[in-house]
């Protein structure tokens, strides 16, 4: 059994307006399908307006499909009765791009963290300061930051405080919404690590949605490619990516920038 | 004196402090660095590392009661720190320009691309509208933007933000600066859009041998473009070195932690993107 | 291109504003003219008036304006000084014996404003008119006893009534509705009540110019049958604020205030103590009365009614809340007015122990530790109904509240507008309310008259005295008896039961302010309460 | 502490100087029977009209009452009646704000419906037609204040609450699987409180305004209750000769709404709110 | 942009049938029997079969809906009935009375656009600086002046102590200026505030700096680029402010004796002149919210983006 499958899912924004002036199709999704294993990584790239994040939001469970399915070990997340998505709820978890709306502003890192401890395990108050401090120090902060609201932290910071809150209960898959995009290169890469050191740590799945091809490659497992709504193709390596005939994964490449200046394409003037 | 004169851009002991009650803190100290004919200089750094600074104290864009910009500036050996408003105004957009990260709040909202070039070339020009109409036109036409007429009659919120910062490139070109400061030019971009920005800049480059400050965090645009690099860390120059040599033989501890850490698609030797 | 574009819009917006400018302009033009135009009759009084003159029919009532309708309009009989009753549009009368036939002789040189002769046949219609709505003018006594309206020859009208009615001639004095339109003013069904074609009088003024709630001019009339006016023209402002109108006064926008209530006494007091100006106060016009529900359990005791009049210093109240410009009353009508000036009864004097002791006899103790009276577990509470927009009835509301609080009786004062105050009163649902008699020249007998008849509420509010029947008696004899000395007797007795009983009680007589420019002079106050003020005066500039 | 107690007072000048007048008058509002000289409806009609005396600290009015008491009891009417228009629009507002912000559904249909119609009329035309048709009193204009005020309570909770929930904080907490009513209370409640408390200052001074307006016009507060409204209608009478009478109490609306406004705003400057 | 313009007319309906809804209620919920308040205002006496024939005559005895719809049909007919006082269709009371009720809001809004976009346009350039400080002085005590209390102080000040104004009357533009200063102050105070901050809010912009990277003139980014964005606020409040001009004439109508519609809605309150309250508030909610389509539309001119995204209503 897989942990995720997702199965010819469908989905359209229908304007609720009381006149239409066209006829508009606003089909976000269209007959995705892919699977998810124990213990991997579905990179998912794809240009914005793609349908990255309502797919993200389908699979969290949170914006129910028009059609299809979302099996979640094997139950249907929009079928189950009231306990069995409790009980889903908590090996499913996410991690949005934006760190800073990820957050109340009005609560401390502890707070925050302790949110999902408190609706699932029924902690003593030394207990539950006891795990937030792990979580803390294995995301790389530190009980001094407990205290601390949103604001005193950077970018980054916050964004282990958002991983941190997500393998709390310690899920079995989470969601990274372009949990990196809006970093700059060298957090960007120190979170990357911190996410793929805790992969092995926890065994847990990921699925990855960016934009950017690189971190995608970075920890992911398998990549797949997102345009308009459509999963194109699914790759379980980098070759075979790069040996992809499909037009739109060919732009894509094409507009992968140089690693090294003697790769470079566009310019060769340099002394 | 042919070396110094070859030097379009020379900044000597850059020292930017803002005043607060508290009293002054340091923003950038110690910038050094200098731009030749045709160059591009890349300018990486992670964010609050005074990237931007240096970029507004070139174009001395700070506010003056509040902040305090010592050391010098120079364009073709004119000292451009402490110029009057009045002067620097002339400079702006005619001898240095500027390309701004996020092209969809660069533009002012409410008139049409058309407008805003115009206005450009106006102020900086003996120019009659209809001149700087057919300016603007030729110019959009030589950087291969599609349909220049049309394109001058819309509204920014009607073009993509790529389209925007290839019109703001033109914009930036139009008056044949000597130096363009593009500020994280392809941040807000996607992949394609990227690519062609890029490229334009490049071309104008190769065309009108402007020099070009290209300052960005993404190692891919500094790799792609940069001659030289200088490298920022917390306001202040870690190191300056060629494109190739940095790459190669990175020699500040941080320069090596950049190039080591960032997510890679190397196989084996080679990146994929060499192969094809 | 873009730049076009941009012009464009800029002229737009400027189009827009300068348009928004014009209108402005061109409002405050036209009406530029209208001002230049009245400014330059120098002979003219400004007048100020809280309504608009409303439509000046002489039939309808509400919102017309009684001066500005007996301005154009004219009654056969004039009420003068002392109740007189004086040849006007009627040269003479004669009354049958049985007091139901009333034979009218017309003034023969009286011409409309519009140049048609005022004659028999033009009364018989206005009449006409007026008795297609009796209803609407059942108020008024002797409109509905008219049996018959009759032309007998081209100046002399005859009137024959279902009964005796002896205040007939009196109440043809009012100013409405029996004043007379000329037949242009008619409109084409003939039924005035709804609105009339051109306001046409006999009167002295015709209105010349007029702006709905601004002001309105009246011109006078040239071919005036009586004395002319020595003004030309009288301009009425409309300023509804009483302070505005002071202000505007104490401007010189303004050559005369006169009215009741138009300003405030204090106002009134000190323009009147900078020596600038001309003032005036009339004789009292009416009496400011206090009515109390007899009906109401607590006040349905005599002792308690007797007690509250007791209990507050009605001359400190009158002097201090209208600074002496009214005058304490006595007694429950004027006595400068047909039939009351002997009306035998006691007067109260300010005592409040004795006041206390009523109180007390009546069984309303003062608990100990309480300060409001009681009686078998119940407060001595009682609700005093105003009109809120009068401020003396406010003031002197307020006064009673305080005094009576020192007798241990809890006043509530309600204030009500006008037309909940007439309500609540119709409806007898009140305790106590302010009330002033009509004036001239309705009474003696209109106030008397309403004692008798349901639905003005003072025949309900008197309904537990113990003498009401002969009361009621006296009153439908009053009006039918033709013999005056019979007359007099009776309405000294119906007044002096009605104040003995204490259920009326007498504040203050109404009087009437002018205050006027130096270069005004001749200002008199006229005998009928509602008629204009303008017959004597002249102006100097 | 004290260092850090004198920076608050310091920066937060404004705040403190409001909140402070504000305890004083609402100290004055709750022991009014013992700070008031006088009684403020006790007639003396012997005194009318007094200038300043130690019994009469500012003078009397047309009936002999002491100003200053009337004053202080009117502090009562205006502040306690705009406290209660508040408090009960508001709890109004807040229950189905948040019902059709967070639920949407009929509810929110019929808010919004609801809205666009009262919207539509002008709020103080609507209280005064109210009172017009249903009769005037101080009853009919805090009913009629209450109707208009609590829709554009609603409709601004229910927009607060609609942006709230596009924030991740609220997914992500749905996810961490709190139920609906922790996040009610945790998230959604918390961060409304600061735009209510702004709100709230500022609507504050909008009901004393209109209720004074109202009384006024002679729709509102009945005499002889003193209503700082009704006192300058009452001392407008006086303006030549006595302008204290009307000026005292203009001065007193004043004086609390500009207190209410400035608090507002130093408010939405300390929580970021921004003002409508 | 031709669609968006229809698309507002059209929303204006629904929200016109609302008013006229919640109006319609509001009367028939009250303790008011038109009949009634109509003998009443009249002051005539009227007995039973009086008030049942007028009941009938007001269709009274007809289900709540039907009244309703007979209602709307006149509305839209511009019928508003008959006031109990006059005897004269409301409407022709309205319509007589209007034009100095418009001029005078028209003057306070032209004073308060006057006044406020140079105040608020260099207070929020010169932070700090001393017309910065006036301006909020101004937007503060503006914003907390009752204008009943105002108009008076005015007319004392300035007409009988200085004597510069005349105390009552329309005409010149001398007539015009207390009362539309009185009814303009509290305009004055709002959109100083709401451009200052919004040219505030507007300099933080990255347009702004782009600007001035181009070299362009200081005065024209701040004359033409920053203004004509940050009066936008101020702009769309035009559209929502003249309704409360409206119910503010009322008052300053009263003090300053002007004969425009106000004073009259005052007097038709106080004689419970059902049709004419009802008239007025109706009209203007319809004033209101066509005056809003106009703001909208002036600022679709000023602002290209609106005609695309369409304009938040609030």
């Amino acid at each position: 059994m897989s942990l995720l499958e997702v199965k010819q899912v469908n989905h359209s924004y229908d304007s609720k307006k009381l006149f239409k002036w066209k006829n508009q199709s606003n089909k976000i999704l269209i007959d995705i399908s892919f699977v998810i294993e124990e213990g991997t990584c579905l990179g998912l790239i794809g240009t914005s307006g793609a349908g990255k994040s309502t797919l993200g939001k389908v699979i969290l469970g949170i914006q129910p499909p028009q059609e299809g399915q979302v099996l979640f070990q094997g139950n249907d997340i929009y079928k189950a009765d009231k306990l069995t998505r409790l009980k889903l709820r908590r090996d499913l978890q996410v991690v949005f791009q934006d760190s800073y709306s990820s957050v109340n502003p009005r609560m401390t890192a502890e707070q925050i963290i302790s949110e999902p401890l408190e609706n699932y395990e029924k902690l003593t108050v030394g207990e539950q300061r006891r795990r937030v401090i792990e979580l803390l120090e294995r995301v790389g902060l530190n009980e001094n930051d407990l205290k601390k609201f949103p604001h005193q932290f950077s970018g980054g910071q916050l964004q282990r405080i958002n991983i941190a809150r997500a393998i709390a209960l310690k899920p079995k898959l989470i969601v990274l919404d372009e949990s990196v995009s809006s970093l700059d290169m060298v957090t960007q890469s120190l979170i990357l690590q911190l996410l793929s050191e805790l992969k092995d740590d926890f065994g847990l799945s990921y699925l990855f949605i960016t934009h950017d091809i690189k971190a995608a490659f970075s920890i992911s497992d398998q990549i797949g490619v997102l345009e308009k709504g459509e999963l194109i193709e699914l790759y379980d390596s980098k070759d075979q990516f790069f040996s992809s005939k499909h037009p739109i994964v060919k732009q894509l490449r094409d507009s992968i920038l140089a690693e090294h200046p003697r790769f470079r394409t566009l310019t060769t003037k340099a002394n | 004196m042919e070396k110094k004169n070859r030097n379009i851009l020379s900044v000597r002991d850059l020292q930017v402090q803002v005043r607060t009650k508290e009293g002054s803190s340091t923003l950038v100290q110690n910038i050094n660095f200098d731009i030749k004919k045709g160059e591009i200089l890349g300018l990486v750094g992670e964010s609050g590392s005074g990237k931007t600074v240096t970029s507004m104290s070139v174009l001395q864009l700070h506010d003056r009661k509040s902040m305090d910009i010592t050391g010098s500036i120079t364009l073709h050996d004119r000292e451009l720190n402490g110029l009057e408003n009045k002067e620097m105004r002339k400079i702006r957009g005619k001898d240095i320009a500027f390309i701004m990260q996020n092209p969809m709040n660069a533009f002012t909202p409410v008139f049409t691309i058309g407008h805003q070039f115009i206005e450009t070339i106006r102020s900086h020009t003996s120019l009659k509208n209809k001149q700087a109409k057919d300016l603007a036109t030729d110019m959009m036409e030589s950087v291969n933007l599609p349909d220049p007429d049309k394109l001058l009659k819309k509204y920014p919120f009607q073009l993509s933000g790529g389209m925007l910062q290839r019109v703001m490139i033109a914009m930036a070109a139009c008056l044949k600066p000597s130096v363009i400061i593009a500020d994280e030019p392809t941040t807000a971009l996607d992949l394609h859009s990227q690519l062609l920005v890029l490229r334009l800049l490049d071309k104008i480059r190769s065309k009108y041998g402007t020099s070009i400050l290209l300052i960005s965090h993404d190692l891919g645009v500094i790799s792609e473009m940069a001659d030289n690099v200088i490298v920022m860390k917390q306001g202040r120059i870690v190191e300056t070195a060629n494109v190739y040599e940095l790459f190669d033989n990175p020699q500040h501890e941080y320069t090596k932690k950049l190039l080591r850490t960032r997510p890679t698609l190397y196989s084996q030797k080679q990146p994929y993107t060499y192969m094809l | 291109m873009s730049d076009r574009v941009y012009k464009k819009r800029f002229i737009l917006i400027s189009a827009i504003i300068l348009i928004l400018s014009i209108t402005l302009i061109g409002c405050s033009s036209e009406s530029v003219e209208n001002s230049d135009s009245t400014s330059k009759s120098s002979n003219m009084i400004t007048f100020a008036w809280p309504r608009d003159i409303g439509e000046m029919n002489p039939h309808i009532y509400n919102p017309s304006q009684l001066f500005a309708q007996s301005m154009v309009y004219e009654s056969l009989v004039s009420y003068q000084e002392g109740g007189e009753l004086k040849p006007h549009l009627a040269e003479s009368w004669e009354i049958s014996e049985d007091g139901k036939e009333y034979v009218f002789k017309l003034r023969q040189n009286v011409k409309f404003s519009d140049g048609t002769s005022f004659n028999a046949e033009i009364v018989k219609k206005n009449f006409d008119t007026i008795l297609k709505n009796v209803d609407l003018h059942s108020w008024l006594g002797f409109i509905p006893k008219i049996a018959q309206t009759e032309v007998i020859d081209e100046y002399t009208f005859k009137l024959t009534l279902t009964e005796p009615y002896y205040p007939t001639i009196q109440e043809l004095a009012v100013v409405r509705p029996v004043r007379f339109l000329g037949e242009a003013g008619f409109p084409q069904d003939g039924d005035t009540s709804k609105g009339i074609a051109e306001p046409v009088g006999t009167g002295p003024w015709v209105l010349d110019e007029y702006k709905v709630d601004e002001y309105a001019i009246f011109k006078r009339n040239e071919n005036y049958w009586g004395e002319l006016p020595s003004v030309e023209s009288i301009k009425v402002k409309v300023i509804p604020d009483a302070e505005t109108r002071v202000l505007a006064f104490e401007k010189g926008e303004l050559d005369l205030v006169y009215g009741e209530g138009v300003i405030s006494i204090d106002s009134f007091k000190q323009l009147e103590s900078t020596g600038s100006y001309g003032t005036s106060i009339s004789e009292p016009v009416a009496t400011r009365q206090l009515v109390m529900n007899t009906n109401k359990e607590q006040l349905a005791d005599i002792r308690v009614r007797q007690a509250l009049h007791y209990g507050f210093n009605k001359q400190a109240m009158v002097d201090g809340v209208t600074s002496g410009l009214e005058e304490k009353a006595d007694y429950i009508l004027p006595t400068n007015m047909p039939y009351t000036s002997n009306v035998d009864a006691a007067t109260v004097e300010y005592n409040v122990e004795k006041a206390n002791q009523l109180l007390d006899d009546a069984g309303w103790k003062l608990p100990k530790g309480k300060n409001v009276r009681e009686k078998d577990g119940k407060p001595l509470e009682i609700e005093l109904m105003y009109n809120s927009a009068e401020s003396i009835q406010k003031t002197m509301a307020e006064t009673l509240q305080s005094e009576w609080a020192g007798l241990g009786v809890k006043l509530n004062i309600a204030g009500v507008e006008l037309t909940t105050q007439v309500e609540r009163f119709k409806a007898n649902e009140f305790d106590m309310n302010f009330y002033s008699n009509f004036g001239a020249p309705y009474d003696p007998h209109t106030f008397v008259n309403m004692m008798a008849i349901e639905g003005f509420g003072f025949r309900e509010a008197i309904s537990s005295y113990p003498n009401k029947e002969e009361l009621m008696n006296q009153i439908a004899e009053v009006q039918q008896t033709t013999d005056e000395t019979e007359r007099q007797q009776l309405y000294t007795s119906i007044l002096g039961s009605l104040q003995e009983q204490a259920a009326i009680v007498p504040i203050s007589y109404i009087k009437k302010i002018a205050i006027y420019q130096k270069d005004v002079s001749n200002f008199t106050f006229p005998a009928n309460r509602d008629e204009h003020p303008f017959s004597g005066i002249s102006v100097k500039k | 502490m004290k260092a850090k107690l004198r920076d608050m007072l310091k920066s937060q000048k404004v705040f403190v100087i409001c909140s402070l007048i504000l305890c004083v008058l609402f100290l004055i509002t709750i022991f009014a029977p013992w700070v008031a000289p006088n009684d403020p409806i006790a007639v003396n009609l012997a005194h009318k009209l007094q200038p300043p005396s130690l019994d009469y600290p500012l003078g009397t009015d047309h009936l002999g009452r002491c100003t200053l008491s009337r004053i202080l009891y009117g502090a009562r009417i205006s502040l306690g009646f705009a406290i209660l228009i508040f408090i009960s629009a508001l709890s109004i507002g807040l229950i189905i704000g948040i019902i059709a912000g967070y639920k949407g559904g009929w509810v929110d249909q019929l808010l919004m419906r609801l809205g666009d119609g009262l919207m539509a009329i002008p709020s103080l035309l609507f209280v005064i037609g109210f009172v017009g048709i249903w009769g005037a009193g101080l009853k009919q204009v805090i009913i009629g204040l209450i109707l208009v005020q609590w829709v554009y309570y609603a409709r601004v909770i229910r927009g607060m609450v609609l942006s709230l929930k596009e924030h991740n904080y609220i997914t992500a907490a749905k996810i961490s699987g709190s139920s609906t009513c922790k996040i009610m209370r945790k998230h959604i409640i918390p961060n409304v409180l600061p735009s209510l408390a702004v709100m709230g200052t500022l609507e504050m001074g909008w009901a004393i305004m209109n209720l004074s307006s109202m009384s006024f016009l002679g729709l509102g507060v009945q005499p002889p209750a003193a209503e700082w409204g009704a006192m300058i209608l009452e001392g407008k009478s006086y303006i030549r000769t006595h302008p204290a009478l009307m000026i005292y109490p203009g001065l007193m609306i004043m004086l609390v709404v500009v207190t209410f406004n400035l608090l507002g705003e130093s408010l939405s400057e300390r929580f970021g709110v921004k003002r409508r | 942009m031709g669609t968006y313009v229809l698309k507002r007319i059209i929303t204006i309906v629904p929200i016109f049938l609302l008013a006229t809804l919640l109006t319609f209620g509001m009367i028939n919920l009250s303790p008011v029997d038109p009949a009634e308040a109509y003998f009443t205002a009249a002051h005539i006496q009227a007995t039973d079969e009086m008030l049942e024939e007028k009941r009938h005559e007001f269709g009274l005895d007809q289900p709540l809906l039907i009244q309703y719809v007979n209602a709307l049909i006149k509305i839209c007919q511009f019928d508003f009935g008959i006031s109990y006082v006059t005897n004269k269709p409301v409407w022709e009371e309205i319509t007589s009375r209007l034009p100095a009720t418009i001029q005078l809001t028209i003057g306070s809004l032209l004073i308060a656009i006057l006044v406020s976009i140079p105040i608020g346009f260099l207070a929020g350039l010169k932070k700090n600086s001393a017309i910065d400080h006036f301006s909020r002085f101004l937007s503060f005590i503006g914003a907390s002046i009752p204008s009943f209390w105002l108009g008076y102080l005015f007319i004392f000040f300035f007409s009988v102590k200085l004597d510069l104004f005349p105390v009552v009357g329309t005409g010149t533009w001398k007539h015009l200026i207390l009362p539309s200063v009185t009814l303009a102050f509290p305009l004055i105070a709002l959109y100083t505030r709401l451009l200052r901050a919004s040219v505030l809010e507007n300099l933080q912009e990255s347009y702004v700096l782009f600007a001035r990277t181009r070299g362009i003139h200081e005065k024209i980014i701040m004359g033409k680029h920053v203004l004509r964005i940050a009066i936008s606020p101020m702009i769309s409040g035009l559209g929502m402010n003249l309704g409360n001009l409206m119910t503010g004439a009322i008052i300053v109508e009263a003090v300053f004796s002007w004969p425009g519609f106000g004073r009259y809605f005052i007097e038709a309150i106080f004689n419970r002149d059902v049709p004419v309250i009802q008239g007025y508030v109706l009209l203007a909610a319809g004033i209101f919210l066509t005056s809003n389509l106009i703001v909208d539309l002036i600022q679709m001119y000023i602002d290209p983006r609106i005609s695309r995204k369409g304009r938040q209503y609030q």
